[in-house]
Order: C-alpha cells, then structure tokens, then sequence
C-alpha cells in the first residue's frame, strides 16, 4: 500500500505539464538560465523582458493580441539543450520570437537559425557573431543586443587608458574566468596592452568557483602592478578576489570590467566596493540616464524592482520592445520574414535614441548606445564614461581608489 | 617572505579540509556509507548559520553554534534513520546509497535555490583586523578558522578516546558483527555517526561562510576534495585524513602559486592517482 | 532459564530451522550437536537476536524474547560468543574487554568482572596491551569466551568454541566453560562433533537439516547407533 | 532472467519504438526526444553492465560519453575522416581511455574506483578547456560548433530531419543492446555475476578478475564512446558543458528507475527519465527538486527499479521460485 501511494506520488509528478491555451494571444519565447550556475544573469534579462510584455499587455496588447511567454530552462546553455530549446519554443510552441540573454557563443545562433521567428542575444561572443557571417541569409532572424567581447575588451582598454590618473609603472595583471567570454576578453586585453607598451607580468585564467585567492595575490604583491583585471562573471568570485586583496592592498586600479555587472557585487559589498572600475554594454547610463524618456525608463525600473536597472535588464527590455515595433509596423506577427527585414533595416527608436543594427546584425557599440563604463562610488554604479568614442559622462568623475597611496 | 604566505594559506585550508575529510572518512569507515550529499550538508551549514544571524541576536557566532550545532546533529540523525538505514537490507546497498544521497544533494541544493535566492549570501565576519608580524599579515579571521577547525577535531579526538559511544564507534569501524554481538546497538551507531559527520562538515560551512560565502551549488566543490583527501589518506583511517588534509591544502597553496589556479585540480588528482597506484589504501589506510 | 517453541527461521527465502523445541534448565550445560551447515549457528544466533526472521517463541526467564535486538538480550543477560571470535583487531586485549561490557548492566560491574576475567585467563592478564589481531588462535579464542564474560551474563551462548584449535587448546576451552559453569552460568554450546564435549552436557541436543532429530543426556548419546554413525564416524 | 527472456523483452520494446514515428514523425520536438532515448539507452545500458553487471562503481560514464563525442568531432574536422568511420574510432580512442583508467582501479575497491573514475570526470573539462585541449583541437572553451553530420552511401543524415536520423539511431541502438544482451548471457556474463557475488571465490574458481574488468571497462567505454560520437555528429556542436552535474544525475536516475543490474531495465530508465526531464522543463528552477525528490522516493521505494516491481508483482523468474528450498 505504502509503496501504491510513493507511485502515485511520481505519477503525479509526471502531470505538473499542463499549458493553458488562450484564443486571442501572441507566444513569446523566453528561453533563459532557470537553474544552475547563471540562474542569477537569467533573472536580470527576465526582469526586462517580463516589464516590456507586461506594459504592451496594460497598453492593450500588440496588435490587440495579449503577449504570453512561453520559458525554457536553457541551464547551462549545452549545445544540445539550446537546440532543444528551439525546437521546443519555434517548432512545438511556435512562438513569433524569441528572448533570450546571454544564450551561448554560436549554438544558439545554429539553433535559431533554423527557424524564422525573430532571436534577440546578448551574447558578447565573437564567435557568434562568425557563426553568422557564414550564412547570413539563413541566419537573418538573429539579433545581437551587445557588441563582442574583442569590442567590450577594446573599450575597457581604452577607457583605462583615458582616466584622470597617472599610472605609477605600466605593470597589468590579468586575471579571467575560463570560459569563452574570459578568453576572449582576456587574449584582446593582453594584445591591447601589449600594443601599448605595458608589461602583462601575469596573465591568469581560473576556473569557476574559486574563492581562495591566496597563492595568486602573493604574486600580485610582488609585482605591484599599476591595474589589475578580473574578468569573470559571477559574483563570489570577485567578491572574494577583493576582499582578500584588501588585507594589503597594492596600489593598482581594479578593473572588473563585465564582472562587476552581477547585482550582488554592489549588493553584498555595498560602499566596501566604493573605487571598483567596470563596464556594461547597451547600457543605460545611471545614476542620471541621458534623456527624460530614459529617466522615466529608470524609474519605473526601480519602482517595480527596488534597486537600479542591472547588465541586461533594458537591453533585454529594447529586444521586446524592437520586436514589437517591427509587427506594430508590419501589421502581422506571423510575416515572420518581413518582421525580421523590418528590425534590421529600420531599427527601434527607444529610450536613449536610435538602435541601428549593422550588416552583421550586432547592435555596435556607440552612437545612442555606446558602452557604459561604471566606478562603485558610495556603494552604487555611476556612470563615469561611455564610449566609443571615449568621453565622460555628464559630470561624474572618476575618484582615485582609497587602497591607493 | 612569500612563501609564508602560502604556507599559512596552506595551513588554514589544510585545517577546514581535514574537519570536514575526517567527517567523511568516519562515516564511510563506520557503516561504508558513501555520502554524495556531503556537500549539501556543508551549504545547509551555511544557511543556518545565515539565517540564524540575519534575526540580529544576541551573541553573534556564539548564538549560532549553540543552535546550530544540535540542529545539525537532529538533522543528520534523522537523515540516516530514514533513508538511508532502510536501504541497508537490499542487496548492493552500496550504491543505492550513492545513487539516494546524490538525489539528496540535488533536491537540497535546489530547496536552498528556491528559498535563498540563487545569489551568494555573505556573512559577518567572525573577528575584524589582521595580525602583523613583519612582512606577513594573517587575518585573525583565518586565525580563528584555524583554531576553531584544530579544537573542533581535537573535541572529537576526545569523544572517541574517552567516552562509551566514542569506543562504541571504533568498534563498529573495526567489527560491525564483533560489535552486536557485545550488545552496540549498531544501528544507532551508524545513525550517530552519520550525525557527527554532519555536525563537522555543517561547522566547516559555517566557519568557511563569511570567507567563501553561501551559495546553492557551492557543495560539490567540497564534496570532491573531502572525498579525494579521505581516499589520499586512506577511507576509513581518521589519521591518514588528518595528514592527507594538511597536505592537500600545502599542495593546493604551493601549485596555485607556482603554476597557476588552473592546475590545482590536476595536482590534486594527479597526486592521489600516483598515491593509490602504489599504495591503493592510501597513505595509511585500512582496507574498506 | 530458556524454552524454546515452534521457532522457524529463514535465510531470504531459505527455511533454515523447522519448528524447534528446545529446554535450557538453569545453571546447566546444554550441548547442541549436528552437522556442519544443519543450521546450529542459526539457532544460536536466533536466540540472541542477531538472526531477526524468525517465528515461534523464545522465552527466557518467562518472557518472551522473541525478535528482540540484541543490544536488549545483551543487556537482559544473554550473551553470544561467536565461533569466529569476532574481536575488534586494532584495540587492545583490555580494550576488547572493557567493550565486553559495553550493556548498562553490565558497565558498573568493569572492575570486578576484569578481575574474575584476569584471574580465569591468566594469559591475558600478561597481554593486557597487546592488540587483538596479533594474537594467536588460541589466545583469541580465550578473549572472545572472557569479553562475554564480561557482559555479566546469566546464559553464556557459545559457538562452536572448539574450532579450529589444536587438541590440548580444545581441551582447555572445555575445561574453562565447565570452569564457568560452576561459578553459575547457564550455557548452551553449538559443537559439531566431538565427544569430549558431550560428557560435560547435562543434556544434549542434535539438529539435522533444520529439525532436531534428538534429545537427551550424553549415555543416550553414546549408546545410540545413529548417533556413533554420524558424529564418531563407525 | 534468462537471455531469451530479455531478448524478447528488447525487440518488443525496439519494435514498438520502431513505430513510434507513425504518429510522432510530424513533430520535430518529440523526434528529437526519441533519438536521445535511444542514445542515453546505450549509455545507460553500459553503465547497468559495468555497474549493475561486473559490480564496478565506475561513475566515467558521462565522461567516455564526452571522450568519444570530442574524438570523433576532432577526428572528422581536422583529419577529415567521414563521420561514420570516426565514430569507431572515437570508440577505440574512449576503450584506450578506459583501459588506462581500469588499470589503476583493479587493485581498489568499491568507492575508491568510483572516486577514481570521478577523477577522470572531474578533470576532463578543465583538460579540454585547458591550452593542452586546444592544441588538440577542442576548441578550448568555446567547444566545436561546426561538426559535419554523418553520411552513409550518399545519403546525408541532418539533424533537421529527424526521421532519417531516428531510424539510424534505431539501427545502432539495437546492435548495441544486442551486444549487450550478449555479453550478459555469455561466458562473461556468469564470470561477472560470480565476481560481484564474492571476487576470492571467483578466483579460487579461475575466473581472472583482471581480465574480465579490463575486458569489461574496454567494452563499456568503447560503445558508449562510439554513441558519444554519434552524439556529436547528430547535434552538430560540443562544449565542456555536458561535464556539468545535471547529466551525471539525470544518467544515474536512469539506472534508479530502470534498476541496477535489471537489465533491460536501463533502457526503459532512458526513455522514461528524458521523457520526464522535458515533460519538466516548463517548471524551471522546480525541475531539479521535482527530479530529486524523484531519486529519493524511487530508491527507498523501489530499490530494484521498475523491473524489479514488474518482477514482484508477477514473479518472474529468479529468485522467487526457490522459495521453500532449505540449504543442504
């Protein structure tokens, strides 16, 4: 009997599957980390994603049609479970697009090509972006939200080379996670600095979940370098780099680059991170956006979510919105192919200006969109450049660390 | 001077990593339970201790050993008792519990997912400051996690030396049948170690929290190296997880600083392959 | 002291012992012969709880102890003392002693039972410190009987203790439980086949293929003709 | 058991797999759903005959998996070998793999050839990640994303089509069981049984336990190298991911359903756990605690799987009928 009722229990288990269908509605895909170790990158583009959905629901709908997501757990993006995902989300749901974030370094883009529907990304990858350019037609429906890593990489680098400050050698440390956007960002850092006549005295690549960082800032205090990176994308990480580094600092600028972008860094560090260099491409520039559309943009933000905008959350956000645009325009969601000439030739007009995407169809990084480069200044990001081209924002100045002598 | 820095950095790994093998290696030796949830024990030690600072309490860290500490013994004695002593009477029972504790771990992690947020939680710190000799500065953090590890094992030396239950454990290590027969209620046995083992691994999550942080997948990572430690010192032998722990976390320090973090997985491997392949006990293992 | 009725005992899905009857007076040797792998062990581990799927009835002192754990029989008075002397091999002789008495009842007699061990084996006395597993057979033997002593028991329940011993060691092991015996213990030994043990017995019992084929004192024994075939080989 | 028990079992099984495109072959999703049945069936399948079989904690399944999937990938890219050759060989390369791991683990013992074949898991990823990896071809962290599909007499089997691809899928899957139900009926099969039960009884009997671990470790890792490989060709990419903890579980949940050492019990594990792993995939983050507690509630409830209830419930077989005998 006791064994009768553990059955049924699994067998209930196995029919938790059901999916309500509703008459008047348009599917979106959103096939994001829902689980394992980028669970929390996941849930910064949903915040975007689910606030865009839900503001063209309260206007009415897109087309009078109610917008219903549709998710996917892509976990850990394997190629395998990303195409799963496409199959499931435009060959079984057959959403009219897909949301998806930071979804892979190219099998996503195999993955959706397949199918029409409209594929927003925020990949950051090179590799992607060579992905495309072998089949561009085939590939149509992809979009890039961000630029690439070698671009994001550029960018840090030239923003460093730009601050008010005078390095006191030109020692760089350069430590990166081991994954394909630590490589990536890692090997363009190196050449960048390398060009510029800097000595790279260490170049470190990590695994994930290292948090002793003992044996490697005994290096680092012996070279005493003028900047040291850390490129990976996870907070504890980084979290703890800097902590252990501060029971004696060096007198050298922490850049974080992408890394500072996980919410819990500034959360759980709060005005202890205060001096943290970083960056976030498509970035909406705060604590003062740049434009009072932008600043209401914020706002809202903060008022649903009670903290700042993070990394992702409005490029994910402008994906919907673009999309939606694109059908408003053409009057059809299932003229997926005209949809997707209309998003790369016409753009989207969103808070900040003009989103143009070009040949490749990545969103570059510049113009209304550039790159946002951040210092934890009283424990919250402020915006303190953007680039390219290399300028500062507004009036918010960079301050010179306080471990700094 | 350097080379103290990794030294120490050794020593105070070396300290937590042999708290948490011994805790293994005495499960496995007492009833050959291999626990894959071990890790998961190590984040719920975490979690308490979060969640019992977070109501902001009288008396801190102390607070929490006093709550923590039987919480963890309930929850390992119960763990035991109902799941993983009924799979004993199956055949090839040995792997049905590695495939049951592996299930725990999943199902763990995943509740700490979805009640904590899957962000890391960090923690106070135990004591502030640094301790300054010369060129050479220790957090008195790490002090603490270094004494509090080393009296944490010595306290349970202690047990097992001088009390009833503790020579009851041994004699169970070294004869389950030998020890029903003098009447050791061997079952409890089992339940109580399995118990022990919990409280010393959740303690290694509480002490290491505040460094490392809490995170819900953060287990694996400990499970792996108790688990390679215990098999390098030999399963079953409390000794050899001693010694195998301080040089573990020697060789983890001394390879991140001369070859890079990148290699501290392979050296760790690497070393207990060589050590099983001419020693297949381990360093001063019985056999289990 | 102990009665035994209608015990069934099983292996998985073996039927090891057929409806057994069986009397234990007090203060005697009871003797349990039979062939190897008849179920002897069986019924001996039966009754001190260490085989758990039985049915019958096993009363001891009046009550019924049937499927009880055996730390509990331990600490009621009946101790097993198994042929394989099972000793903790890393301790020492003094350790595996002191674990002999690991019952609540038996704990605040240590000291007094160490002596009355110490004066019976006066071997171990000398080896106090020695571990268990570098002992030679027969001393091993001679520990394991003295850690049941240990326990306080009132009925000794030994296995074969003749195993695997040299004649003279034999000898001297049956010296010993007689030696026991007088001081007030019951007890019930398993043997296989030797007569030396059956002229100790106050009575005998003999198990073939799960069931007892016979009872009675050692003259009935030895005047039985079945009994000369099996056991003495004539 | 006997073999033609299980031999019956298996073509009914395949056979009515066999038919499933019938009504599923308009849907791509659950196509693709079926060929990963039948290939985590293989796997599955070994990992019952060298666990559950030979009594081996070996847990490098998922890494032979990975082994063969990368091998094979790298074979076809840089060497240019067709596919269907280099899959073979990515068995060779993965049975070379497990013959070196199974050498250290002869003389250990229960979980220390578990932790050691964990090792080999553990240390994978970090190795094809690793500048080593690269210089080998794997692509370093990024993975491959351009493997070629397989071609067999012209004909180009893409992963877009998935009824071509299921039916060779089929083809492989039932050779790989047959050699399975093979070895399990063979001389082998009694050699190990009598290895598990008590391994100084199977030498004093001369059954060599070195040989037939070895013989054992090679087969598995060979075939589930081989399926690897196909693996790679069918999805077209590989990354280090699959190294992650979530496949080692879902693997091990296969064997808990289907039952260890109940072949073919694994197979029916395959196809119920990948089915109820996509089934689950809208719950999101509840999927691993649904999964879980899935594990829990299985083991304590049946310890012998699925197969081990059918047999229960109708007595097939085995032990049951000896019921009553005594010993001796």
């Amino acid at each position: 009997m006791k064994r009768l009722g553990l059955w049924a229990m699994a067998l209930l288990l196995g029919l938790l599957v059901a999916v309500p269908v509703f008459a008047q509605e348009i599917k979106v895909g959103v096939p994001l980390a829902m689980t394992g170790p980028y669970t929390d990158t996941g849930d910064n583009y949903w915040k975007g994603i689910k606030m865009a959905i839900d503001e063209i629901n309260e206007a009415g709908g897109l087309l009078k049609k109610k917008l219903v997501p549709v998710r996917f757990d892509t976990q850990e993006f394997a190629p395998e479970r990303v195409m799963q995902g496409a199959d499931y989300l435009c060959g079984q749901e057959k959403v009219m697009s897909v949301h998806a974030g930071w979804a892979g370094w190219g099998q996503d883009i195999r993955a959706y090509g397949k199918y029409d529907a409209p594929f927003f990304a925020d990949d950051g990858s090179q590799a992607a972006v060579d992905v495309f350019k072998e089949n561009p037609a085939d590939f149509a429906n992809i979009f890039q939200l961000t630029d690439t890593g070698i671009n994001q990489a550029a960018s840090m680098f030239r923003v460093l080379m730009a601050l008010p400050y005078e390095y006191p050698n030109k020692k760089v440390v350069i430590i990166h996670a081991d994954d394909a956007w630590g490589q990536e960002v890692g090997d363009t850092l190196e050449k960048n600095f390398k060009e510029k006549g800097w000595e790279v005295a260490l170049k470190e690549k990590v695994p994930y979940g290292t948090r002793e960082w003992g044996p490697i800032l005994t290096t680092i205090r012996k070279i005493n370098p003028a900047i040291i990176h850390v490129e990976i994308v996870s907070a504890q990480e980084v979290i703890t780099f800097f902590r252990q580094f501060m029971k004696a600092p060096t007198s050298s600028i922490l850049s974080y680059g992408y890394s500072i972008v996980p919410r819990e860094v500034v959360e759980t560090m709060g005005k202890e991170a205060d001096g943290l260099i970083g960056e976030v491409p498509t970035a909406m520039p705060t604590p003062k956006a740049p434009t009072p559309e932008a600043q209401a943009w914020v706002d809202k933000f903060e008022k649903i979510y009670g903290h700042r905008p993070q990394a992702g959350s409005w490029a994910a956000y402008s994906g919907v919105k673009a999309w939606a645009a694109a059908v408003a325009a053409v009057g059809d969601e299932t003229k997926l192919k005209e949809v997707n000439q209309y998003i790369a030739t016409q753009g989207y007009k969103g808070e900040t200006g003009m989103w143009k995407w070009d040949a490749e169809h990545v969103m570059r990084a510049g113009g209304d969109v550039p790159i946002g480069h951040y210092q934890v200044q009283d424990g919250e990001m402020v915006t303190i450049y953007t680039d390219p081209p290399t300028k500062p924002y507004l009036d918010f100045k960079f301050i010179k660390p306080r471990w700094i002598k | 001077m350097e080379v103290i820095d990794v030294i120490i950095s050794g020593m105070i790994n070396g300290s937590v990593y042999a708290l948490m093998a011994v805790g293994l290696t005495l499960v496995y030796g007492v009833s050959k339970v291999f626990n894959f949830a071990y890790g998961s024990f190590y984040s719920l030690g975490g979690y308490l201790a979060f969640s019992i600072l977070s109501f902001k309490i009288f008396g801190g860290y102390v607070t929490v050993l006093v709550l923590a500490v039987p919480a963890l013994l309930l929850f390992g004695y119960v763990v035991e008792r109902a799941i993983v002593a009924p799979l004993r009477r199956w055949s090839s029972w040995e792997v049905k519990v590695m495939m049951l504790t592996l299930g725990l771990a999943l199902l763990m992690d995943n509740l700490f997912q979805i009640t904590y947020g899957a962000r890391v939680k960090s923690l106070p710190v135990i004591v502030e400051g640094s301790l300054t000799v010369g060129p050479v500065i220790v957090s008195w953090q790490d002090i603490a996690i270094f004494v509090l590890s080393v009296s944490g094992m010595f306290a349970f030396r202690w047990v097992l030396n001088n009390t009833w239950v503790g020579l009851a454990v041994q004699a169970v290590a070294q004869n389950p049948n030998g020890a029903q027969i003098v009447g050791i209620p061997r079952d409890k046995i089992f339940a109580a170690t399995f118990a022990i083992s919990t409280v010393m691994v959740g303690l290694g999550g509480i002490l290491l929290s505040q460094k490392y942080f809490v995170s819900p997948n953060q287990g694996w990572d400990i499970l792996v190296k108790a688990w390679v430690i215990t098999a390098f010192g030999g399963m079953g032998s409390i000794r050899g997880s001693l010694y195998a722990a301080f040089i573990m976390g020697m060789l983890e320090a001394f390879v991140g600083w001369m070859f890079g973090l990148t290699w501290v997985q392979f050296a760790l491997f690497g070393v207990l392959l060589a050590t099983l392949a001419i020693r297949p006990q381990g360093l001063m293992g019985k056999w289990g | 002291m102990l009665k035994i009725e209608k015990l069934n005992a099983y292996y998985g899905e073996f039927h090891v012992l057929e409806d057994i009857n069986m009397e234990v007076p007090r203060g005697q040797v009871v003797v349990l012969l039979g062939p190897n792998g008849h179920g002897k062990s069986t019924l001996l581990k039966s009754i001190c709880g260490l085989v758990r799927s039985v049915k019958g009835n096993i009363l001891y002192k009046g009550q019924n102890i049937t499927g009880m754990s055996t730390s509990r029989l331990v600490s009621m008075g009946i101790t097993y003392i198994a042929e394989n002397r099972e000793l903790f091999p890393f301790m020492t002789v003094q350790e595996n002693l002191k674990l002999g008495a690991f019952s609540r009842a038996a704990r605040p007699h240590l000291k007094e039972n160490l002596d009355m061990v110490f004066t019976l084996f006066p071997r171990l006395a000398e080896r106090k410190k020695q571990l268990a597993s570098t002992m030679s057979g027969g001393e091993g033997r001679m520990l394991a009987i003295a850690r049941g002593l240990m326990s306080n028991a009132d009925l000794l329940a030994v296995d074969e203790p003749s195993l695997g011993l040299q004649p003279n060691l034999r000898l001297e092991v049956f010296r010993i439980i007689k030696e026991i015996n007088k001081q007030g213990k019951t007890i019930l030994v398993v043997e296989q086949n030797i007569p030396k043990i059956a002229e100790m017995a106050d009575k005998i019992y003999v198990l073939e293929e799960g069931m007892i084929t016979f009872e009675g004192d050692k003259e009935k024994v030895l005047s039985s003709e079945h009994m000369k075939e099996i056991f003495l080989g004539m | 058991m006997d073999g033609k028990r299980r031999i019956l079992i298996m073509a009914v099984v395949f056979g009515l797999v066999a038919l499933l495109p019938i009504f599923f072959g308009g849907s791509k999703v659950i196509m693709h759903i079926l060929i990963m049945c039948l290939i985590w069936s293989v796997v599955a399948s070994c990992w019952d005959l060298i666990m559950g079989f030979a009594g081996i904690f070996s847990f490098g399944q998922v890494a032979f998996f990975v082994i063969g999937a990368y091998a094979s990938a790298i074979f076809s890219l840089r060497l240019g070998v067709p596919p269907i050759i280099s899959t073979f060989l990515a068995g060779a390369v993965a049975a070379a793999v497990g013959v070196l791991v199974a050498l250290p683990c002869l003389r250990l013992k229960g979980a220390y050839v578990a932790l050691v074949t964990f090792a080999v898991h553990m240390i994978l990823a970090p190795f094809l990640k690793s500048n080593m990896g690269r210089a080998i071809g794997t692509g370093g962290a990024q993975g491959l994303l351009t493997i070629p599909p397989i071609s067999l007499f012209g004909y180009t089997f893409q992963n877009a089509e998935p009824i071509p691809f299921f039916y060779l899928t089929l083809v492989v899957a039932v050779i790989c069981s047959l050699i399975i139900i093979l070895v399990i009926m063979s001389h082998w099969g009694t050699a190990f049984l009598t290895l598990k039960d008590s391994e100084d009884f199977a030498r004093a009997l001369g059954v060599s336990a070195l040989r037939y671990k070895l013989m054992v470790f090679a087969l598995t890792s060979f075939l589930t190298g081989m399926i690897g490989g196909f693996y790679g060709h069918y999805v077209g990419m590989l990354s280090t991911r699959m190294l992650g903890i979530d496949l080692f579980v879902t693997l091990m949940i296969m064997l808990v359903i289907g039952g260890v050492g109940q072949y073919p019990g694994a197979v029916l594990g395959a196809f119920f756990t990948v089915t109820i792993n996509e089934m689950l995939a809208p719950v999101g983050s509840y999927r691993p605690l649904i999964l879980g507690a899935m594990v829990l509630i299985l083991v304590l409830a049946l310890p012998d799987g699925v197969v081990g209830l059918i047999r229960s419930l109708f007595n097939l077989g085995g032990r049951g009928a000896r019921a009553g005998g005594r010993m001796k």
